[in-house]
């Protein structure tokens, strides 16, 4: 096809983002804060590792729409289940 | 015979029973329309010499009309059946001072643990009867129901009313009896091979026969608790 | 990035979407990983939930520090695993072999160090049925005392051995199979089997190895820092 | 440049074959054959699932009697050819396993899915043959495991096809403990053939439409099986995640569902539901499409309402993920969610009525001939209603606790399994066996079948709605038991008799089969005058399928399009070609 050289996405920062954010989620968790704030911290600074990881890496941001669908389906399946079921232990 | 319910002995028979008509009515009528309609089409439109299909792709009209009927009827049942539902299983519906019992389920049989004559549970002069639960008439009824092994199910046909009960779990499941009579309880919930005959009896009485039966058992009770007592020492 | 999804293969007709169907297809079927998954954390949230009291606090039982340094392993052979990639778009063939031996390797020591963790800790007294009778976590959790940097541990621990022992377990089959198809296409790079025209294989694989990374990248939070 | 080097290919080799017979038949990649080698495995379950039903019926029309050739079973099982009530759950356990996962879900996923999408859409073959191949002899690897499970010391499996735990997770309270776990090990291994199968549907639905074969191009049951395809995508995992806990349980001593621990005997029940009722969706939903290619056709006209069943299609899709509380009403799940379920049950209802108004307004107007497999799907919507109808029954809470559990749930599974799904079945094998095999099945005895089944179907499930009404308890072994169950056991037996009949009829279907497969009248291109791409293939397709690339101009239902000479437009003419010349035609 054409040319070599690729514009790529600066991996290598991403990398060290994840880095960083990995070591920040060790220095949270062990802070003496209460626990909800703890897990609010935790998960936001997972989902961010996690988006980073699905739109870099495994291109999502640079996808078509119809990947960017195929991906982004199954999300909403996974939270319906797990909120109706925990409500069992609450009411 | 044929869709009738069998008659009904708690208060909660006229409700679910009236309920149960009314959808069936409901559903009667989409029945007879679809039935007959595929009938009726069949014989008017099968192939004939000559005959040719008309080119139709459809009707907005007729089909919001079947699609707006449908959906405002189904509203209607899920409506109608709030109140009913909250009434027997809804989360405050036990009645203030029901009379409790204890209620245990294990492979295969149902174990009743009454409260004896202080009339208070889980003190030391309740018994137990296995597969006898009696109750008066016309009285608001809670079994502390649980399972010991598998889960089970609390049913009694003549009340309508069916729970599973799920071992680590409480369940409180109440009901006002309104005839007396022994009726049957069965195991709704497939428990293992010995799931058909785990059966066991709920006898509704007056209130003086309640009382005469409660007395005569708590004394055998007693007396059968010391010789084993002794026994045991 | 755009002209490598443009690329159908010789024997495909031409594909609707414009994207090749292996990638489609790796999509949908992460798809139903996402699923799986669901069934397996979405438990451990709900029992977690339910009986918060079965789990030690962090860093008690677990060996955070090595997991954190299994963490970062991962992260790295996501990075060669895109290195490889990049490599390949430019029709690098030094880098792809070489990065993907990198992502090989670094994923086998991922497995490796999983493997020394479950060895370790059931010598420590944590099984999936819950404590081992008369292990040290099962003697220190009897006496009711403090252990290592926090309170007493719990009385009982059958949900999460469980717990522990089947999300980690599931994710680190996850990457063995990862590790097995990766090694599959490292050998079909040294035999030049990828050009900058045609490296659909790379991308696919890529695409789960990536995946089952951020599937740790949750694990570790959840399992291991709440 | 793609498209005519695969072309060139069929060109040259559709006629001399030269594959050998191990890749032609046995480790074939092409869709069609593994589409059928799929369909033959699932009627021998479906035989074998009909048969465990026989035995279940027998001990219930006639509890506590030898049964005929009882005596060749082992002791274990049956003692002196009287069931013993361990081999009954079983028995029950595996009628309906068998039935849902090994004979129906294969039947129109496994055959249909196959067969029809690559033909139906203009493409050569799947996306990926060779996954497709392995997806069929994981099937059948997960088959033999299941099957092993009679064989094994302490019986086959006995929590029902739902295998609630603690039951089905504690040997020692069951009584059965390999028979379980082989139960839990073949349904994951069946699971990962069917995610496989339902990627390479769904990506080829997506990627290999022909040049013009636009979405609302599609013919519905291509929609439909795409749309089951997504939901096996999403609930298959789900099944294969909880059956994966419950054979820990079994085995490493886990916790998930073992309440002494803390475990949930709950949370089997909110997963297996949550893969469950999107499951019965996969089950209903081909079939669907499959009817309504069936009745266009039969009727010469064109699907009334094309667009709105596809939104159905979808709404039922997508509904059938939050309604999965239904089941579990009197579980003890938390009462305030099952009031919310109730609603969201009662909704699909919509989707539902407007399918089966739009089929009956499809035959409206038309000229319907009534072949057997139109026959078949005219039956469909019937007995399909019928069950249906009955859901809405248990839908509405209050009433659910009179009668969950009991035959009525029973009679309403049957009516929309084998109502509905099978008989969809049925029209789609008749409709399609041409296509399949090159021969047409026999028209008459067809119908002998398509008539004796209905008689007999219905005289053996819809009684079950009276018995469920009278509190008859599902699953259980010898009703006899049970006062109030005593005055329905002449129901029972009546049942029974005519489940026997209705089991005998079904081999007037099983012969008719397989001789027309030898003997059967040989059929052309398009025996049916259809207007689906597969028709315009040769019978049965050539390996490769089209001789070129097709392209699509129509809709796919133009049938009786008024000025023309055919009451029927290919998807692949144009419609200028097949207009009749200026004054032909009336
Ligand atoms: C193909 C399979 C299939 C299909 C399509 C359905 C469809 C439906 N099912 Fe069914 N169901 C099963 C298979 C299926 N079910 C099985 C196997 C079980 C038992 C599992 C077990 O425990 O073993 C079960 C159990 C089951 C239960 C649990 C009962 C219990 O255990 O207590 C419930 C409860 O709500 C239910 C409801 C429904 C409803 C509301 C629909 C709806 O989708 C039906 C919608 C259709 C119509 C309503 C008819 C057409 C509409 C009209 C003609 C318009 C007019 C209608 C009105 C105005 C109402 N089903
Ligand atoms: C699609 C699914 C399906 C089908 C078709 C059937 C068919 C039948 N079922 Fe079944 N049934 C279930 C699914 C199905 N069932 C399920 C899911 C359950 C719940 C299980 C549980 O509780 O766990 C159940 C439970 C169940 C019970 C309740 C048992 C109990 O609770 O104790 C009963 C009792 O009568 C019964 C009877 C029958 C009968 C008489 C048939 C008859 O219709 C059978 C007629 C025979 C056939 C359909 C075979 C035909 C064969 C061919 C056509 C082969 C052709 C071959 C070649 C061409 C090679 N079934
Ligand atoms: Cu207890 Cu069934
Ligand atoms: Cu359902």
């Amino acid at each position: 096809m054409e040319g070599s050289k690729h514009k790529h996405p600066p991996y290598i920062a991403i990398f060290v983002a994840l880095t960083i954010l990995t070591v920040g989620e060790l220095f949270v968790a062990f802070l003496p804060w209460g626990r909800t704030t703890l897990i609010v911290i935790l998960l936001f600074l997972a989902v961010w590792k996690a988006l980073m990881v699905a739109l870099y890496f495994m291109h999502l941001r640079f996808e078509k729409s119809p990947v960017r669908i195929l991906a982004a389906a199954p999300l909403p399946l996974t939270v319906i289940v797990v909120i109706a079921v925990m409500t069992e232990f609450r009411w | 015979m044929g869709w009738i319910i069998p008659h009904g002995v708690s208060t909660f028979t006229p409700e679910i029973d009236r309920l149960y008509y009314i959808i069936l009515v409901i559903t009667g009528i989409a029945f007879v329309l679809v039935e007959i309609g595929l009938i009726y089409f069949s014989f008017k439109y099968r192939a004939q010499p000559g005959r040719k299909a008309h080119y139709i792709h459809g009707n907005v009209t007729a089909e919001v009309i079947w699609t707006a009927v449908t959906a405002v009827t189904v509203v209607i049942i899920g409506i109608m059946s709030v109140p009913v539902w909250n009434k027997v299983k809804g989360r405050n519906s036990v009645p203030a001072g029901a009379l409790a019992y204890n209620v245990t389920a294990k492979q295969f049989e149902w174990n009743v643990g009454y409260p004896g004559p202080d009339g208070q549970l889980n003190t030391a002069d309740d018994f137990k009867v296995r597969n006898q639960l009696h109750v008066p008439v016309n009285r608001d009824v809670v079994l502390e129901a649980t399972a010991e092994d598998v889960i089970h199910s609390f049913f009694v046909p003549a009340f309508r009313l069916k729970q599973d009960v799920v071992p680590g779990m409480r369940m409180r499941i109440w009901f006002r009896a309104t005839e007396p009579g022994p009726y049957e309880i069965a195991c709704a919930e497939l428990c293992g091979l010995g799931h058909y005959k785990m059966r066991a009896f709920v006898t509704v009485h007056t209130q003086e026969e309640y009382d005469q039966w409660l007395a005569e058992r708590a004394a055998q009770a007693q007396s059968e608790a010391q010789p084993s007592a002794v026994a045991s020492r | 990035m755009a002209n490598a999804t443009m690329m159908g293969p010789p024997a495909e007709t031409q594909p609707a979407t414009g994207v090749y169907n292996g990638k489609v297809g790796m999509w949908i079927f992460l798809g139903s990983e996402v699923m799986f998954f669901t069934a397996l954390i979405g438990s451990y949230i709900i029992l977690r939930f339910a009986h918060p009291e079965q789990w030690a606090t962090p860093g008690q039982a677990l060996n955070i520090p090595v997991t954190a340094v299994n963490t970062f392993l991962l992260i790295c052979s996501s990075v060669t695993m895109v290195k490889a990639f990049a490599a390949i778009q430019d029709g690098d063939q030094k880098g792809l072999r070489m990065w993907l031996v990198a992502t090989v390797l670094i994923g086998a020591t991922f497995v490796s160090v999983q493997v020394y963790e479950y060895v370790h800790l059931a010598h420590l007294g944590l099984l999936p049925s819950g404590y081992r009778e008369g292990s040290d976590l099962a003697n220190a959790a009897a006496s009711g005392v403090a252990w290592k940097a926090g309170p007493a541990l719990p009385a009982a621990v059958g949900l999460y051995g469980t717990t522990f022992y089947t999300m980690t377990g599931f994710h680190g089959f996850h990457v063995t199979m990862g590790v097995l198809c990766m090694a599959f296409v490292t050998w079909k790079a040294f035999n030049g089997k990828y050009t900058v025209a045609d490296h659909r294989g790379v991308e696919v694989i890529g695409l789960y190895w990536h995946f089952v990374d951020l599937v740790w990248i949750i694990l570790f939070t959840i399992v291991y820092l709440m | 440049m793609a498209t005519t080097a695969a072309v060139v290919d069929h060109a040259t080799h559709a006629h001399a074959d030269d594959r050998s017979f191990i890749r032609k038949y046995i480790f074939s990649t092409d869709h069609k054959i593994i589409g059928i080698q799929f369909g033959l495995m699932s009627l021998v379950f479906l035989a074998l699932g009909g048969t465990l039903a026989m035995m279940i019926r027998w001990q219930l029309g006639f509890p506590g009697k030898p049964m005929p050739l009882g005596s060749l079973l082992p002791e274990t099982m049956a003692a002196g050819g009287i069931m013993l009530p361990e081999f009954y759950v079983a028995l029950v356990t595996m009628h309906g396993t068998i039935m849902v996962f090994f004979a129906i879900m294969p039947l129109l996923m496994g055959l249909f899915g196959n067969f029809l999408i690559p033909l139906k859409i203009g493409a050569p073959d799947m996306a990926f043959p060779r996954i497709n191949m392995a997806s069929f002899w994981i099937a059948v690897s997960a088959g033999v495991l299941m099957m092993a499970g009679f064989f094994v010391e302490g019986g086959h499996a006995g929590a029902g096809w739902t295998g609630y735990a603690p039951l089905s997770a504690r040997p020692d309270l069951s009584g059965v403990s390999l028979g379980q776990e082989l139960w839990c090990l073949s349904l994951i291994i069946l699971g990962l053939a069917s995610i496989l199968g339902a990627t390479n549907y769904i990506t080829t639905v997506i990627n290999m439409r022909a040049p013009g074969m636009t979405w609302f191009r599609l013919p519905l049951s291509i929609w439909a099986l795409f749309i089951a395809s997504i939901l096996v995508l999403l609930a298959i995992p789900i099944l294969s995640g909880a059956a994966i806990m419950l054979l820990f349980d079994q085995t490493i001593g886990t916790n998930f569902f073992n309440p002494a621990t803390g475990g949930q005997p709950l949370l089997w029940q909110h997963l297996f539901w949550y893969f469950g009722h999107p499951e019965v969706y996969i089950l209903i939903l081909p079939a669907m499409g499959f009817v309504s290619d069936v009745l266009a056709c039969g009727s010469r006209k064109p699907v009334f309402g094309y667009h709105s069943m596809i939104y159905a299609i979808i709404s039922i899709g997508f509904l059938g993920w939050i309604v999965w509380g239904h089941h579990m009403f009197q579980s003890g799940m938390n009462p305030t969610l099952g009031m919310t379920f109730t609603i969201s049950t009662l909704l699909i209802a919509v989707p539902s009525a407007i399918k089966v108004f739009n089929w009956m307004g499809t035959m409206w107007r038309g000229s319907i001939h009534f072949t057997t497999p139109v026959l078949h799907a005219v039956g469909f919507v019937a007995m399909f209603t019928i069950g249906g109808l009955s859901g809405v029954f248990m839908s509405s809470t209050p009433v659910d606790i009179y009668i969950h559990d009991t035959y009525f749930i029973v009679a309403h599974l049957h009516y929309v399994l084998f109502g509905g799904s099978l008989f969809g079945l049925f029209a789609a094998i008749t409709f399609w066996y041409p296509k399949m095999f090159g021969r047409m099945m026999n028209e008459f005895w067809g119908k002998v079948h398509f008539w004796l089944t209905m008689v007999f179907y219905n005289a053996v499930f819809w009684p079950m709605h009276d018995i469920g009404v009278h509190g008859h308890m599902r699953r259980i072994y010898d009703p006899s038991q049970y006062d109030f169950l005593k005055p329905l056991a002449p129901v029972n037996t009546f049942i029974s008799i005519s489940a026997f009949l209705l089991f005998a009829t079904q081999g007037i279907f099983a012969l008719n089969f397989i001789i027309s497969w030898f003997k059967g009248e040989k059929a052309g291109r398009n025996p049916w005058k259809d207007t689906g791409l597969e028709w315009s293939t040769p019978s049965p397709a050539p390996h490769g399928n089209f001789e070129k690339t097709p392209t699509v101009y129509n809709a796919p239902y133009e049938f009786s399009v008024p000025g023309m000479a055919e009451d029927y437009l290919p998807q692949d003419q144009k419609a200028d070609q097949s207009r009749a010349p200026a004054g032909a035609g009336h």
